[in-house]
């Protein structure tokens, strides 16, 4: 592997989609880390390709049930059966929730999101009334419980103002509430072992989330102004003194999602 | 199968056809259907397209559920439909489920026409959710004989106002708070498996999913299975085991029985058949002519797997892997 | 084994040497009482005659246990020396405890003499203890972060009296009350496998115990293991990995590490020797004595092996029973 | 097989010991039933009998996380290798304990005890007080919840003035408590699956339980007297209007203790 791992090193020729340098950006941010429990859609992904680029050394965790997969190809589904073959472990999905997953061991767990808000708390489950949707989305699975108890949480999803909301419909999983102040207090009095959300990755840029446990944007996307950014969130977010410039998506990654990862382009056209 | 489901499965029951993408039996959800089961419950973590083919064929009145998804592709339309039912439908078009991959199926559910799929599949659907750890301590506590499963989950969310069977326990160790979740007890559990003998006693490799939980939380257990083996095939492997004969109704032998999900070490899933899916169930007419043609259009499995057609069988077959063997000692 | 214990045991610690019958590993215990580890707090469903001996050589202040026998054959001595201490013998000749298979090991004490094993041995004892499902249901709430594990238990017995752990929770579902545990987060688990790869992820056949609940609710782990093997192996068969090398702190190569107890497919049980040590232990200096020959009379596994000979290892080797193989797929 | 199932038929040449009457009268009571829960100490000689005469159909579940258990040999220990190799099943012993026992699949959990009173409460953990015992015994390990949750409790032991006591030093496994009406109530009360103890097999007779509750004898064993009974319990034992005598051990039943299942007469001697 040439890429450079988790640097934001120059890019490449040739173009790329605004898809394909989101999970490029998601991909790199897991530099360093060791247990990841992989959500379902973009996340997977993107933790694909980080295991084959900056953390090759990456445990990947799947609420089917397997520690250590080696998938061969790209998982279509989070329960594909090459998550399973040439694993560490294959258990049942009470252990892995329960052992590994609530027991602690897992760093940072991977999420996608419908809706998402300045505190990074998550809606997965419907767009308008509960009991009257005007839209149904698919709802936890395991995302509520992986908010709580994976230590970090990182997010991947397209940025647009019905998404980056002001307020979200319903909370699927738990962020930074209201603020890191009452975050803190209630993590600690109900024994949370998350720290919470720590990164945002989008098709525009790349959010961390500040001393009072709001969304601050770091970094944009080559090609992305501030305005894009602004037009595509339901609030006026917080910008980092010096925001930086994403590195472009290097060949090798590209290759990797066209070529291994993603060939019919399911995750990574527009 | 005929018989199973005939003598096993009555109107009205709860049903739960385990799996977790690996070792569904749509097998036994088609002749659910062909045999016109009504106002069943259905539970299962995630729904997939099998519970979305058996709610548009009117056999269910209710979910139980904690993933209402088509993984890896998008929503489930059928079920969509009868959730979001009698509501103006308003532009989605650019809010992203996390059920999605790509940018495509977003959400959008204009196709929206006459159901026409008959009254018991338009009628309103109850939703009752959980999380995936939430539906595996329901089975579990179900399975057990407790009157609750704890968990550490749900602080903090929606869900137990949107549940309120969702419910706060306290610690008889201190002040801790954690949340409870009630057992789950079908009247019949279905799974599929790679092997099982001629008692039942059942074994599973890959993806263990909780078939084991739900099987023991049930009154009535079916088990399909890829092929029928001698009982000292089971009996030189205990570890590997799931569920023994002793709980189990019916063994049915049903090859491919779990297509288009698949079944570790026999056949691929069929990623081409949950992304045509998605089409076809956008429509409840060409849902209706999907069920005409390969579930009430066709006698069982053996005639489904023929129209399927050998070249398609052929291309889910995987390459082998084999465990390894393991030495048990003779001690006598 | 000499550097993982000097490294991870520490006086004072909360010590699990789990295993229940099968794969108890007395390598590592012996490691201890060469160690002269102090003030340790044992936990192990089944003291067995590791603990015996533990106690014995005075690395422990207390026990946390659900059943206190040498199995298939009586009491443990040295530990019941130390609990019915102080009291006047009075004749139990003819109490059967549940322990005896025939009517001979039936809890007379009266060999007892000067303890002689160092103060440390000698002194009380502390015991907290359990049923077998609240001890497995204890590790499993420290392994899963939970503040307490619920269990139909303990009713109407007088085990909640004797240990006020062990107390009432009700439903938050209607009025049902049942038992809850504490949860057990053991300092250092230890456990004994057929086989580990050099990262740790370690495999088990045969019974499982709960070594996998106690590992997981560990702070430290240690395994040990008969062979040690190629990832690849463990990767052939990921349904048979019970505990990932991701929680292990050190793996250790002892072959025959299990002895007296066994290891499923590589030897036997060595029932001689269970029985043998009845009449030794129930005097203090034949304890001593023997504590002297096989554990600081030897400096390590390697050596006990070669003074109990090549014959009585023979002896215990079973017959093959081979487990067959199954196929997990190559999915590319 | 030629063992009359289940019959008390007539015996046999030669002698045997009260042991050995015992293990047999046990063994034979198992006749019909589905699937035992086998308690350590002599319920594993009696059921393994069983299984060779009487319940060939009879499935072994053992604490150590084995059902339908094939001993080869008479395991000593009841977490013997021989009691996994050819079973149906071995599992975690958490799984056994939740799904198979608190589950409710024991139709009979076959104990062994210290003592044991009238209604069929049994100790075995101490005698004497429980700070400072006279003699400590093993404890519970999983009879307490064997005694809750198996639909029917066996229990065998010898009987003697101690151990058939008018009460019992620390209550481990509830039998009928106080008496049926009691029992009934709380059983009912607090959910549990089991009906209580049905039989008791000692060295000189077998016990059941009659509809107040309380051990009735119903058959001596060849040879022993009712005052020999008498002389052998702390109270004033219900006697049943008839009592029958159980027949001797068939030549086929002594063969089997004495050259399969206990060779060295660990259980049988005396």
């Amino acid at each position: 592997m040439t890429t450079p791992a988790g640097g934001r090193a120059e890019g490449v020729q040739g173009g790329f989609t605004k898809n394909e340098m989101m999970i490029v950006a998601a991909a790199r941010e897991l530099a360093g880390q060791r247990v990841c429990f992989v959500g379902v859609g973009l996340p997977n992904i993107a933790v694909n390709l980080a295991k084959r680029t900056v953390a090759p050394d990456l445990e990947l965790v799947y609420e089917a049930g397997v520690f250590g997969a080696r998938p061969a190809r790209l998982p279509l589904s989070i329960g594909d059966p090459t998550i399973v073959t040439g694993a560490t472990a294959a258990t049942s999905m009470y252990e892995l929730f329960a052992l590994y997953l609530q027991g602690g061991l897992i760093d940072v767990g991977f999420l996608g999101a419908a809706q998402i808000d300045r505190f990074g708390n998550i809606n997965t489950t419907v767009i308008g009334d509960y009991e009257a949707p005007r839209t149904r989305l698919p709802g936890s699975g395991g995302a509520c419980e992986i908010a709580i108890n994976a230590r970090q949480v990182f997010v991947i999803m397209r940025q647009a103002t019905r998404s980056f909301v002001e307020r979200i419909d319903f909370r699927t999983s738990a962020g930074n509430l209201g603020g890191a102040e009452t975050a803190e207090r209630i993590r600690r009095e109900q024994g949370w072992l998350g720290r919470g959300p720590s990164v945002v990755v989008t098709d525009l840029g790349i959010y961390h989330f500040d001393a009072s446990g709001e969304m601050r944007l770091d970094w944009l996307h080559p090609g992305v102004t501030l305005d894009d950014v602004h037009a595509a969130m339901a609030w006026e977010p917080k910008v980092a003194e010096s925001v930086g410039t994403t590195a472009q998506p290097t060949a090798e990654e590209l290759r990797l999602i066209r070529e291994e990862l993603d060939p019919t382009g399911a995750y990574t056209k527009g | 199968m005929r018989d199973a489901v005939a003598e096993l499965v009555r109107d009205g029951d709860t049903v739960a056809i385990e799996g977790f993408t690996h070792l569904i039996c749509f097998a036994a959800g088609h002749e659910i259907i062909r045999q016109r089961r009504r106002d069943l419950t259905l539970a299962r973590l995630t729904p997939d397209v099998i519970y979305d083919q058996m709610v548009a064929a009117g056999v269910a009145r209710k979910l139980i559920f904690s993933w209402l998804g088509n993984p890896g592709v998008g929503g489930l339309n059928a079920i969509r439909r009868r959730v979001e039912g009698a509501r103006e439908r308003s532009d989605d078009g650019d809010v992203q489920a996390a059920t999605e991959p790509g940018n495509g199926a977003d959400g959008s559910t204009e196709q929206e026409g006459s159901t026409g799929d008959g009254s018991a599949a338009s009628s309103p659907l109850e939703l009752e959710e959980y999380s995936h750890f939430g539906m595996v301590g329901r089975y579990l506590a179900g399975a057990s004989n407790l009157p609750f499963f704890p968990l550490r989950s749900y602080f903090e969310t929606d869900l137990p106002r949107a549940n309120p069977l969702i419910r706060e326990i306290r610690s008889p160790y201190g002040d801790e708070v954690v949340y409870a979740v009630p057992p789950l007890k079908p009247d019949v559990t279905i799974i599929h498996a790679q092997r099982a003998d001629a008692n039942g006693s059942t074994q599973i490799w890959g993806l263990l999913g909780c078939q084991k939980e739900a099987a023991f939380a049930a009154d009535r257990v079916i088990v399909v299975v890829e092929e029928l083996v001698d009982e000292a095939v089971i009996r030189a492997d205990p570890n590997r085991t799931v569920v023994p004969g002793l709980i189990v109704d019916a063994v049915v032998v049903e090859p491919f029985g779990a297509h288009p999900s698949y079944v570790q070490g026999a056949y691929d899933r069929d990623n081409m058949f949950y992304r045509d899916w998605d089409p076809i169930s956008r429509d409840a007419g060409s849902t209706e002519a999907w069920l005409r043609e390969w579930v009430n259009g066709v006698s069982g499995r053996a005639e489904y797997v023929e129209k399927l057609g050998a070249e398609r069988v052929e291309s889910l077959r995987p390459g082998r892997a084999p465990s390894g063997q393991v030495d048990y000692g003779d001690y006598r």
